[in-house]
């Protein structure tokens, strides 16, 4: 591909999440549609027959929620990881809405990000 | 002669006749409101609010559960406590106050802390619950008690300049705390015990917002759809509605039994910071 | 030596710390406050929660406009007033409940109906003023008036499901109630007079909204972009923020000389139905 | 043109004005993207030069706020249509709002209605 189409995406983090976050509500983000394998998150390494049958496949893969959060930790993080994340996925007490629809209805980490999406990092409140 | 129902007192007519006239509310809304009950748990920055609106309103029997006792520094945003009361139990300042407002209804000052050894019997006599408390420990205790009686859970919560709203465990397949938050969050994250601060107007924002959806569902008027309120009261739009997940089936609290992943520990319940006894100052 | 401002009683830091604390609040906001006059005009469902936490949150002068007795229709919604204070004057109940909240501010009863003749002198002396009125004739004056003297005003309103919230006449070019309303609506729309019903708890998140945004005015965290803010308490996402039109240069209370558009007349504000005093119990 | 494109709008009243519109307060839509001059409402005929030199200009003009105004005057009120309309315009004391914002920061009536669009019609409150 000769031009990298780019999704423009707006980010929020609210319940104290944006403390983590340069104590900054809402940031916009510019991500490439697709993402190249070698800037994925890769903790566990993808099983060899399918490395080896399906790299242009795997080239093709469309930014997802996975990366977003992947992202986020390593560009926007400003303090203390492990209150983001737990290994590669969110960290528990974090819910993760996406368009106004709890992430566990759209497909969780999978979740192909779209042009113009809203995803937003609530930390459950339970104070007063 | 058939006898159609009617409400307890001459004076309810006049009383309540603002909301009487509503669209599907009524007089059966009214008799549906004498005839609910409602435990109020936390009689601090949420459960004030809440409770002057369920009490105005005509709610028939009120719970007020806390063990706290009145402070200077509660009077900020806890709108049921004044001055005269700093000392005194604030079960006892919220009851007095309410039921200066409505004497005909039945209201139960209870100074207890709720812990897991009397969630059941404390609650099991009311309709529906209010979670007004601020504490993590004590918003799992309050989710679980509420899906082993069966009764919906309107849950508020509110630090700084932020607020949340959320009913649990409502209707045929609305989730529970837990189906949501399965694990509690950080204790980094969660300054009950560190001081957060909190504007007053944002406990009373949600505050009076439990007490509307607690009469909504007492008088049918709820559409049973899960959803979660986010208010944030420095941002252009305050408000954010968000479509909640359905009840999940391994849910340990709620789940569907043979598909439960995990338990319930009596150590999710003991407080993470400053012994057993949480301080519900929401 | 130079000394730095600091609070009126020794007894304010522990009363306010809770949000003294809170990010671009402080010590600062908290003096902006004690300094700070606001005129509540209705001491009704709307005035009595934005009452109860203008005067928590440490208000420093609050005056309260309202010429109405309590009556029992009223204790629904209207939460400053109470079984014992049917019959007495709203403002003098609203002041004694609100002197109970706190001691230390100055609290001024004004048992006035506001007209046209009295207007300009009796909101002269605030900084801020609420619309907690619920009827056309005075809201048009309010924002008249508002506009003359330079007062930026938050303005609730609310009727059976239903709340507005909106702050007119705010900074450099917020619009007033005319810039959105040139025109009064058909009275067949406005049902102050005949009886349209309202819920407590509706009046309640906006009361308790009006509140919020006098406080984030008065200590600079408002972000000064005129919204106009829908609630509807039945909908799924009850909460809607709308983007507003600036000031009009052609508005004929708020524009520029020599572009405006009509005038405004004397005959405006009589209340088109029931006579020249309208019943304030929003 | 042979194929008649629609543009889908969820139309809301607010503030008693459902009361017109049979009590209901969220209505969807279906509106073709252009309005043929015959179905628009003509109180003031157009000027004779205007009408007789721009007949396919004026027959391609797109659907607006001021048509959905006329539409809903005539096929969806249901109840005292003066409440609801002034003349051609809408009656005083209702605001316009198109997508959350202002009708007057989107043009008014001339505003051409896309696909999508949420058209919400309030009346002001007063009340308690
Ligand atoms: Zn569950
Ligand atoms: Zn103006």
């Amino acid at each position: 591909m000769s031009t990298i189409h780019h999704h423009h995406l707006k980010v929020e983090f609210s319940g104290g999440l944006e403390l983590l976050f340069g104590n900054q509500r809402v940031h916009t983000l510019s991500l490439p549609a697709v993402i190249p394998d070698s800037e994925r998150p890769s903790p566990s390494p993808s099983p060899p027959n399918l490395k080896s049958t399906s790299h242009s496949t795997s080239e093709s893969r469309s930014t997802d929620v996975t990366y977003l959060i992947h992202y986020l930790r390593t560009h926007l993080l400003t303090d203390r990881p492990e209150l983001f994340v737990d290994g590669d996925s969110i960290r528990p007490g974090i819910l993760v809405l996406i368009n106004d629809t709890d992430w566990e209805l759209e497909g969780e980490g999978a979740y192909e990000l779209k042009n113009g999406d809203e995803i937003v990092f609530i930390s459950t409140l339970h104070g007063g | 002669a058939s006898r159609l129902p009617r409400l307890a007192h001459i004076d309810d007519y006049p009383r309540y006749g603002r909301q009487m006239i509503l669209d599907n509310f009524g007089l059966q809304g009214q008799i549906k409101l004498q005839r609910a009950s409602v435990a109020v748990v936390g009689a601090g920055g949420l459960g004030c609010p809440a409770l002057q609106y369920l009490a105005a309103a005509g709610v028939g029997r009120i719970a007020i559960i806390d063990h706290d006792t009145v402070e200077l520094s509660n009077i900020q945003r806890q709108v049921l406590h004044n001055e005269e009361t700093i000392g005194m139990s604030k079960v006892l300042s919220a009851a007095a106050a309410i039921k200066k407002t409505n004497s005909t209804i039945r209201v139960e000052p209870i100074c207890e802390a709720i812990e897991s050894s009397n969630a059941m019997a404390l609650l099991q006599p009311y309709d529906l619950i209010l979670d007004c408390t601020d504490n993590v420990p004590t918003r799992y205790l309050l989710s679980d008690t509420a899906v082993r009686l069966g009764r919906p859970l309107v849950s508020g919560a509110a630090q700084k300049y932020e607020g949340q709203l959320c009913i649990y465990n409502f209707g045929e397949s609305g989730p529970c705390y837990r189906c949501i938050f399965p694990k509690p969050p950080a204790p980094e994250m969660s300054g009950s015990c560190e001081e957060m601060g909190i504007l007053g107007a944002v406990t009373g924002v949600i505050g009076v917002m439990q007490a509307l959806e607690a009469i909504k569902i007492l008088t049918g008027l709820h559409d049973g759809k899960p959803t979660l309120m986010l208010f944030s009261a420095l941002s252009m739009a305050p408000f954010r509605t968000i479509k909640l997940r359905a009840r999940k089936p391994t849910c340990a609290a709620c789940g569907i039994e043979g598909q439960q992943l995990g338990a319930i520990h009596e150590t999710d319940y003991i407080a993470f910071c400053g012994g057993p006894r949480p301080d519900w100052e929401a």
